[in-house]
């Protein structure tokens, strides 16, 4: 028996300019906050941006857009929810406030459905804001997603920096390209991530602060994107894009 | 309606299987329907045979529905999907999603969301016939 | 085919009074952090107790202790290393610095594999370093280690809390056991996450601060110990245990 | 050495099978022991011998080897793992853990870890004859 939407996932990509995976292996690095600021900064350079939460079982983007209710159309396909100028899915628009645990077969499963279904059409951009964990999501986006780019959260915390390196070889290993590493929730001097980044040859993007009022503007994307966080990521963010 | 991706993609895999079997025109194509993602086969016959183009122009679609049979990991009941035990909106999510299952059904012995999916959760392609 | 390990498991537990999964569904909160200084905390009050990090694609006990080459030792079984007076497994021991990409069932397999061989004898405490997500190392303790008690661990953020209440949700309906919820990392006044513990039926167990100088004595127990964070986990772990 | 403790799980497992189907007497088990996990059969074997009580007593154990095959998710090369291109460490540590091979091994095509232990992982019982 054969398994039909690995066959059609990347012609539905296939007019995304830039597929970019935000992930770590590490957890609560600041992944989605990295991701869903992105995208929103991405999309106010008026470039057409999708993002997609692929951590299904503690999803986040959600909160941080102040997204109630996106939910897809159908029409020949699942049609993203447009929500602050993004194309937007996360299937928390079909698990709802429930818990939802997954197992790896079925994070894989529901990752083939989605990127086999979702119509994201003409795109600058996709935002993948990937799950904490070296697993199958991670090991199913590299194996499908043809073309696929990471970015790379960290923060200073060499309990972070253990599973970034790890990662970060994997990837060299495989040949998958890295944008770059970040440094996120900084909170004072340290040259520690920085050169342990580009001692094992990547792209060190910049810091990024420890912002208080992050936490303050969650679900509100404008205060969001006026926090130093946002601020400092949009700098970044055009270093390495435009 | 997003049945219309799904017959995309086994379009697409047929295709694909076809070009690699080198095959010149592909006669038959017998498909699996698990009863877990409530496809419409009406619509999914419709897409099929409107997409249907090249190689595929001639070929006829047998669509089987299967029982979606779960097994619970935690003490190894096994049992049937039915839709009829879910609201609307509950049904909805698993068919877009069949995992989101995982959120709105448990085992009715013991309560455990931990189940398998033994069969009927998608659609797969059983086999794709031609002549070379 | 009959897998064996499945029937050995509450044999080799048989001798554990209380076995404690520190979880949370949401990565980077302080569950490693908590979890080891737990340990550490109550061996100290003469505890006889042992320490299993089961986050086996991005574990960080090792770090946190600082501890190099804790390898079990083979006798009739895999037996733990002795580290800081706990008895001690990481993965890590066996992977070392390399990347360990593992799907979701090859998590389950080497979880089962190791609670089937590990000879942990006679505990008061077994704690078990949990990974993020709601999968399936997660799915696996609750479904084979019997007796198994949940330490919840939030940070004051909503986006911690959104995934931490699903995982309270599914703990309680599946009738697991748990201690209840600390709140670690925090930085400011606020009675969002001990109202909504309560609210949701479960015991608060208190708060744990944000404290600088715990990045600065990973690897180092003694100093850890002393850390305002580990003197605040002490009382509380005091308060629950005793 | 670890050897004993699945002797323990193996022995605990046919016990129960015992209980659950009646037997009064355990005469015959099979054992498939991937070659994945390198057991060493010999102190398997004495270690069952050593273990074997009540209704186990008489039974004998029969050991097969089953070769380890992979199967890469990315290009579906298989191959089978042999512990010879290892260093002793990684081979003692897959011999712990089973999964740790994604650590050590890729696949010889494409050189991806993400790939599927087909068969040959651990221990597994095949089957337990007795009387009733
Ligand atoms: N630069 C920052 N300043 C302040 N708080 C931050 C920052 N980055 C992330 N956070 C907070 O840290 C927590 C983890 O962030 P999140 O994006 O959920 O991480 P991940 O997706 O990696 O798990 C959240 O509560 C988030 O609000
Ligand atoms: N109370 C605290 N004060 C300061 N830093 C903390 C505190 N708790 C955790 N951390 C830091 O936060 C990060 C995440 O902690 P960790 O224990 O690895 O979380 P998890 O196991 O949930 O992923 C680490 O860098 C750790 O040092
Ligand atoms: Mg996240
Ligand atoms: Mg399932
Ligand atoms: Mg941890
Ligand atoms: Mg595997
Ligand atoms: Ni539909
Ligand atoms: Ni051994
Ligand atoms: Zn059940
Ligand atoms: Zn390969």
């Amino acid at each position: 028996m054969i398994d039909p939407r690995k066959s059609i996932i990347n012609k539905r990509l296939g007019r995304v300019k830039h597929i970019i995976a935000v992930s770590s292996g590490k957890g609560g690095v600041g992944k989605s906050l990295v991701a869903s600021t992105l995208a929103l900064i991405l999309a106010n350079k008026k470039f057409k941006v999708g993002l997609f939460d692929a951590d299904f079982t503690s999803p986040s983007t959600h909160l941080i857009l102040g997204v109630k209710n996106a939910k897809p159309r159908e029409e020949k396909g699942v049609i993203p929810a447009h929500v602050h100028g993004l194309k937007y899915v996360s299937i928390v628009a079909y698990s709802r406030e429930n818990a939802l645990p997954l197992r790896g077969a079925d994070v894989s499963n529901a990752l083939m459905e989605l990127f086999a279904t979702i119509i994201w059409g003409e795109l600058d951009f996709l935002i993948v804001d990937m799950p904490p964990g070296i697993s199958d999501a991670l090991l199913d986006v590299i194996r499908l997603v043809k073309g696929i780019n990471f970015l790379i959260v960290t923060t200073p915390s060499p309990l972070a920096f253990e599973t970034v390196k790890k990662l970060l070889e994997l990837l060299a290993e495989l040949k998958v390209p890295v944008v770059g590493v970040v440094e996120n929730m900084k909170i004072r001097e340290s040259n520690f991530i920085p050169q342990n980044v580009r001692d094992a040859g990547f792209r060190f993007l910049g810091e990024l602060p420890f912002d208080p009022k992050v936490e303050d503007s969650l679900g509100n994307v404008d205060t969001l994107l006026k926090t130093d966080f946002a601020i400092k990521l949009a700098k970044i963010a055009l270093e390495i894009f435009l | 309606m997003h049945e219309w991706a799904l017959a995309e993609a086994i379009i697409s895999s047929v295709s694909q299987i076809a070009e690699k079997e080198g095959l010149k025109e592909v006669r038959e194509v017998k498909i699996k329907v698990g009863e877990l993602q409530q496809v419409e086969v009406e619509i999914l016959e419709f897409a099929l045979s409107e997409l249907k183009m090249d190689k595929l122009k001639n070929a006829k679609f047998f669509i089987e529905a299967v029982r979606a049979e779960l097994k619970c990991r935690v003490c190894e009941h096994k049992w049937s999907f039915s839709r009829n035990r879910l609201d609307k909106e509950s049904a909805e999510a698993i068919h877009f999603v069949p995992e989101t299952v995982h959120a709105y059904i448990k085992c009715p012995r013991c309560g455990s969301p931990d189940f398998e999916i033994l069969q009927g959760r998608g659609v797969w392609l059983e086999s794709v016939k031609g002549v070379k």
